[in-house]
């Protein structure tokens, strides 16, 4: 990890989004994306947002960028606000953060060859004909693995790991400081996963680049981010270096994540011991009342019902949003966790 | 809440139930004929969940749709090969007899719960309609029983939920009533093709929960399609690993996670993400899957494999045994040491 | 099910609103002062007055429009500026042949259509899909009421089979009433009837590549259950979509067919009534098919709901 | 790809498209019958054996002659000459109709599809109202407002068409706007109007040219029957729904002046639709290609 400076790159504080569905008859129906969330991304840093779908970890990210509209809350990159910024500057702005989508498929105009596609940043911000960003197209094709040649090809011919260097070509091709990666490598086979999070590796220690990588699947994460933060119903309830979260969790929805990962070794998928969450997200336009995992986790208290935990420091790194970690017992293993076990038991 | 499964092993009654011998298919592509299947074998026995594993494009989707005579065709065709269920060849019998055996002697459970079942129907429909055409059951024992089954999957308030609509249940929900569909006519196979990969982590760790209990109280058999090793170990008694259309290895679970046989194997296993630490580099197969039409001659795996040698280009490589219950697909196979998972 | 009829009919209502406003604003492109033509030959301008403070056209456009619907729910268009007929009259009378021509030509469609759109869809690329792709392209592409000279003079002249023009009520016998209307039914019902078939074929051809027809099928349904239920429900939602346009222009239609077969109907009092350009009546001809076809489309949106129980909800 | 390829860009889009419409043999068969058909028309004047009121008293009526070789009229003019000049009038006219649905409904499309919100539900709105009417009523309500008068009949027509293009429009951009791809230039940072410009019209653009091939064969139908109905052209000038409308008068002694002009109108409609639907073949997209 480099922090040249001490400052982070992103700094998000109190960062609300909400949609409005709205309805022929009846009342409006909002639902908050994303609750007030509290997060940095230092330089060179790799931050891991991972959640279930429907989380808002997307939500997150696109609000960044601000692809979607921010309620309220601040995010400021390098120090400058971006929520209050307007037409041309917001513009200027994106040069610096870049996204790279989920889908390799439906990220690239269809209509148009690639070369063309990673022409546009170039032709918007430095004001370059085709011909003029051609060299430079060629070189973040050869960048990101691909050959030069393929250049004139349309999207069409090329697999779903191709598109993504295609796609991550494209968003480097103006130096940006932070890279957004939306589930960026979900819809890969392991071993072009893999190649793709090389690339990415690569990319970041050659450019100091920033990433803000969500997925939901924890083992990639564990691969890539020196930090991880946890959403749960457009809320974050854990933030903390990768090593501890992982080895650590304090957040029994932390724990609960980890444990549903399989084991890639029938000897030790054996031995572990896994927590199985019952019923599913709630919806988020009527989120529970108190903490909104309460009604999933197995070591609820009365007081998660009532109130919404705050987020404190954890002893060796990060921050939670949980009771055990304020009024209850530290979440630390199987004591608690057998005295919970006659509550919700029904395998 | 918790659940400490160990993978038991279905000993003494693994009498045979389904063996798939030397399955050709092939598809019509705009390059002509391409092999899809070059001659499949595995089998299944009685209690058993074997794993099919593979990337996209190795052909376990099409090997699980072949058993029930699913593959669309045109473009596809059978051009070879037997699928024995006990005693009767499926890809000899009549129609109408296949479609006695679909959803009542052997079902299937697809990837996308979203879109697998009709949206224009209710769950308890659809449930009590597969019912209701095996058992000739009335209207009312249909409901009955898709009541039964969506409660025995799990799914809460089932008199009441059996009226529901596919799109007023979760992904995982839809999922669950994917199996008891599959479930409601006590098959002695399910052919499950990824049906977890569409779902959250959690709610895939309910799902593969729930096989594993329907397989110690009901006894199925299941034939589990995934690209997701992890999933194989946490859930399998064997595994069947395809690439290029072909079988390259087939092992009991422990012994092919600990002894990978086959290089490809190897590969997959050691580009798994690990939960362990932060590596420095992942390990990655290089190059593509072969498209069907342009499949390597020799070794189909060759291209891509580190231990390559000109040998291994010139004929076809045949599954051979490589120790107790394993075959690999390796002209090596004798010399190579392979790593297994960490 | 009824909240949704419900819904639809808190839609229609406004836009039934707004079609009358544009029916009433036709007025307003007339040329010329509608006031000098009524007060007739060299009018002194205390005529023209006189007339326009009879005609209303004292008080600003929209309180006009207020007194003209005002009188229009109540089913009081006016009268003929020719015959002084009443318009609401006029139209009733007139409206039992029209709306049997438009029930059986739309009758005639659909079964044709979603016959040979299926037939068709559940074998891409065989001999009936391209005789019938083909038949369809035809079929879209001549004329309708080319189509009506064609069967008159082929089934009324050349061979006289049905009476070439004329109209008579289904009071007088179902048989001559069916036999005067066959001619001209069909002749609407071609173009319609193809543009369901290609609609039907590429929903049913869509749906059968569907994962839930590969689940009916996994199921061991027999086929024609994979079909009659699984495919044909969900095929059926852009097939009702085009039945709507269809029907709409089918009573376009009518105008033309009518005046070739001599089908006392609205569509001919449409044409007489624009020929002479006597507005009250063209207003109350509009407002007329304006109210048929917008409660074609409230079968439509309401049919929607039974075919995809999503809809239910919104 | 030759490395001459590679140091230059190439223009995207419209090189797949020919060699796919080229393909498709049907489509290019309408195509060829289309061109024939206009440039037949438009050189009625020096093509025509006759002018187009020229009068051949006793010849009324003929039937196929030496002299006349699709027959005369009942004033015994040329029918060949007057199917000649009918095909310009009817063109144009359908091509005007259609000129000025695409001037009215495609910038209003984009902008509701794009824009969304207040603008979008009005302009929503207004087409539901202009949509409720069958196209020909409405046309023919407008003409009883103005005027008959072939102007004027398209005119009307091609607002009442307006809508249409309108609805095509605005929904394929709203799916458009939805792509993965509009976001990533959205994110890029690439101004509203490029993108709409560069990224929407071009992906709209397939759905709307087959939507305007269509239209140009509605419009020649909806021509044809104003025309049939003395709504559109005035005689003498002929269109071919207008000689229609007089040859019926004649159905029982010379059906041949009913024949011609419907197969005059049902080829090139013909034509048009399939032409439609070989764009639609033609600009669809590629096929996934696996991993």
């Amino acid at each position: 990890m480099t922090a040249s400076d001490t400052d982070p790159l992103v700094r998000v504080r109190g960062l609300n989004v909400t949609f409005a569905q709205k309805r022929l008859l009846g009342p409006t129906r909002s639902v908050r994306a994303v609750h007030d969330i509290d997060f940095d991304i230092g330089r060179g840093e790799t931050l891991g947002l991972v959640g279930e779908s429907g989380s808002g970890k997307s939500t997150t990210g696109r609000a960044l960028l601000r692809l979607v509209p921010v309620e309220s809350g601040s995010v400021q990159l390098a120090g400058q606000e971006l929520t209050k910024l307007r037409g041309g500057e917001l513009r200027k702005l994106r040069a610096a953060m870049q996204m790279v989508f989920q889908d390799p498929y439906s990220s690239l105009d269809p209509s148009t060859t690639v070369g063309a596609s990673i022409t546009e940043p170039f032709r918007v911000h430095q004001g370059l004909s085709r011909n003029q960003a051609w060299p430079r197209v060629l070189e973040l094709l050869e960048l990101v693995g691909l050959p030069a040649s393929h250049a004139n090809r349309y999207p069409y011919e090329f697999s779903g790991g191709q598109r993504q260097r295609i796609a991550i070509a494209r968003a480097l091709a103006l130096h940006p400081k932070l890279i957004v990666c939306d589930e960026a490598v979900s819809a890969l086979d392991v071993s072009t996963q893999n190649q793709v999070i090389n690339l990415l590796e690569e990319l970041r220690a050659e450019f100091e680049l920033s990433y803000l990588f969500i997925a939901h699947d924890l083992a990639v994460v564990r691969h890539i981010a020196h930090r991880v933060a946890v959403m749960y119903l457009g809320r974050l309830v854990e933030v903390g270096p990768a090593e501890r979260v992982y080895e650590r969790p304090a957040h029994p929805y932390t724990e609960a994540l980890l444990s549903a990962i399989p084991v890639p070794n029938p000897q030790r998928a054996g031995e572990r011991e896994r927590i199985v969450l019952h019923g599913d997200l709630p919806d988020p336009a009527d989120p529970p009342a108190g903490c909104p995992f309460q009604n999933r986790c197995g070591y609820a208290m009365d007081i998660c019902r009532e109130s919404m935990p705050p987020m404190t420091e954890v002893a060796d790194g990060g921050t939670v949003a949980c009771h055990l970690q304020t009024t209850g017992p530290r979440l630390a293993g199987a004591v608690l966790r057998d005295a919970n076990l006659s509550v919700g038991s029904g395998q | 809440m918790r659940t400490g499964q160990p993978n038991q092993p279905t000993g003494g009654t693994a009498s045979e139930l389904l063996r798939i011998s030397e399955l050709r298919v092939d598809f019509a592509t705009e390059h002509g004929w391409a092999n899809v299947l070059g001659g499949v074998s595995l089998d299944i026995h009685d209690g058993e969940i074997v794993g099919l594993v593979g990337e996209s494009g190795s052909g376990k989707t099409v090997t699980g749709l072949s058993i029930l005579g699913l593959v669309p065709s045109p473009p596809g065709r059978t051009s070879g090969g037997h699928i024995w269920l006990h005693d009767e060849d499926l890809t000899e019998v009549a129609e109408p007899r296949l479609r006695q055996i679909r959803g009542n002697e052997i079902s299937m459970i697809f990837q996308e719960p979203m879109t697998s079942l009709n949206p224009a129907f209710t769950v308890g429909d659809q449930i009590s309609e597969t019912f209701r055409r095996h058992r000739r059951a009335s209207r009312k024992q249909g409901t009955q029983r898709a009541v039964e089954v969506l409660d025995l999957v799990g799914i809460p308030n089932a008199a009441t939920r059996v009226h529901a609509y596919p799109h007023e249940f979760s992904g995982g929900m839809r999922q669950r009533a994917m199996i008891a569909m599959a479930l409601c006519c006590d098959p002695r196979l399910i052919i499950a093709d990824e049906p977890t990969t569409a779902l959250d982590v959690t709610v895939q760790s309910q799902i593969l929960d729930l096989l594993r209990s329907m397989r110690a109280e009901i006894g199925t058999g299941i034939l589990f399609i995934t690209h997701d090793l992890g999933v194989v170990a946490e859930l399998c008694d064997r595994v069947v690993v395809m690439y290029g259309g072909e079988v390259v290895e087939t092992a009991p679970v422990h012994d092919l996670f600990q002894l990978p046989r086959h290089p490809y194997t190897e590969g997959l296993l050691s580009a798994m993400p690990q939960l362990g630490s932060r590596t420095a580099k992942l390990a990655s197969i290089p190059g593509h899957t072969p498209e069907p039409w342009a499949m390597p001659n020799g070794c189909r795996f060759g291209p891509r494999c580190t231990y390559h040698q000109e040998s291994c280009s010139e004929s076809p490589v045949a599954l051979e045994s490589a120790g107790t219950e394993r075959q690999a697909r390796c002209a090596r196979l004798a010399e190579l040491n392979l790593r297994g998972a960490s | 099910m009824l909240l949704l009829i419900a819904r639809r009919l808190l839609v229609t209502i406004p836009l039934l609103i707004l079609v009358s406003f544009l029916i009433y604003s036709l007025i307003a492109l007339v040329p010329g002062d509608p006031a000098v033509t009524l007060a007739g030959q060299d009018p002194t301008p205390e005529q023209i007055a006189a007339a326009r403070e009879e005609l209303g056209l004292t008080d600003p456009f929209i309180v006009q429009y207020w007194h003209w619907l005002v009188n229009a729910v109540q089913l009081d268009f006016g009268a003929s500026l020719f015959n002084s007929e009443p318009v609401a009259s006029a139209i009733a009378a007139r409206l039992p042949a029209t709306l049997s021509l438009t029930v059986l030509a739309l009758l005639i469609a659909i079964l044709l259509g979603v016959a040979a759109g299926t037939l068709a869809g559940l074998r891409p690329g065989s001999w009936i899909d391209r005789v019938a792709t083909f038949s369809a392209s035809v079929g879209v592409a001549v004329p309708y009421f080319w189509v009506g000279m064609i069967l008159v003079l082929l089934f009324a002249i050349q061979t006289p089979l049905f009476p070439a023009i004329g109209y008579v009520p289904i009071g007088d016998g179902v048989l001559t009433w069916a036999s005067h209307l066959i001619l001209p039914a069909t002749a609407l019902a071609i173009a319609p009837a193809a543009v369901i078939a290609r609609q039907t074929r590429a929903a049913v051809a869509n749906v059968m590549t569907e994962d839930y027809v590969r689940t009916a099928e996994a199921k061991g349904l027999p086929r024609s259950r994979v079909v009659g239920k699984h495919a044909l429900k969900n095929a059926a939602l852009p097939v009702v979509t085009v039945f709507g346009i269809e029907a709409n222009r089918l009573i376009g239609g009518t105008v033309v067919i009518e005046q070739l077969f001599a089908i006392p109907g609205v569509g001919q009092l449409a044409f007489t009534s624009v020929f002479s350009r006597d507005m009250p009546m063209v207003q109350g001809v509009l407002l007329t098919t304006a109210v048929l076809i917008l409660l074609i489309n409230l079968l439509v949106d309401v049919s929607y709901g039974y075919f995809n129980p999503r809809v239910r909800q919104l | 790809m030759s490395d001459h390829a590679i140091e230059h860009p190439q223009a995207p889009g419209l090189r797949r498209f020919l060699r796919r419409f080229r393909t498709n043999r049907t489509a290019l068969v309408a195509a060829v019958v289309l061109a024939l058909v206009t440039i037949i028309s438009l050189s009625a004047p020096l093509l025509a054996p006759y002018s187009l009121h020229e009068i051949d008293v006793p010849n009324r009526l003929s039937g196929p002659t030496p002299e006349h070789w699709l027959g005369t009229d009942s004033l015994g003019r040329d029918t060949l000459s007057r199917l000649m000049y009918a095909g310009q009038v009817s063109l144009a006219a359908a091509g005007l109709a259609v000129a000025i649905a695409i001037v009215l409904g495609v910038p209003l499309g984009l902008l509701a599809g794009y824009r969304g919100g207040v603008l979008d539900w009005l302009l929503g709105r207004g087409a539901d109202v202009l949509m409720t009417f069958p196209a020909v009523v409405l046309a023919m309500a407008i003409i009883a407002a103005t005027g008959p008068g072939l102007t004027n009949a398209m005119i009307a027509l091609g607002v009442v068409y307006s809508p249409r293009l309108f609805r095509v429009v605005r929904s394929a951009t709203l799916s458009v706007r939805q792509e993965t791809y509009v976001e990533a230039s959205i994110s890029i940072g690439t101004p509203a109007l490029s993108i709409i410009a560069r990224r929407i019209l071009p992906n709209v653009l397939s759905p709307l040219l087959v939507q305007i091939s269509l239209m140009l064969a509605a419009a020649l139908l909806a021509e044809a029957a104003l025309s049939l109905l003395g709504l559109g052209v005035v005689p003498p000038t002929p269109s071919w729904g207008g000689l229609l409308g007089v040859g019926f008068t004649e159905i029982r002694t010379t059906p041949l002046l009913v024949w011609l002009p419907g197969i005059a109108i049902a080829i090139t409609t013909l034509s048009f639709n399939l032409i439609g639907d070989g764009l639609r073949d033609a600009l669809g997209r590629e096929t996934r290609k696996g991993d």
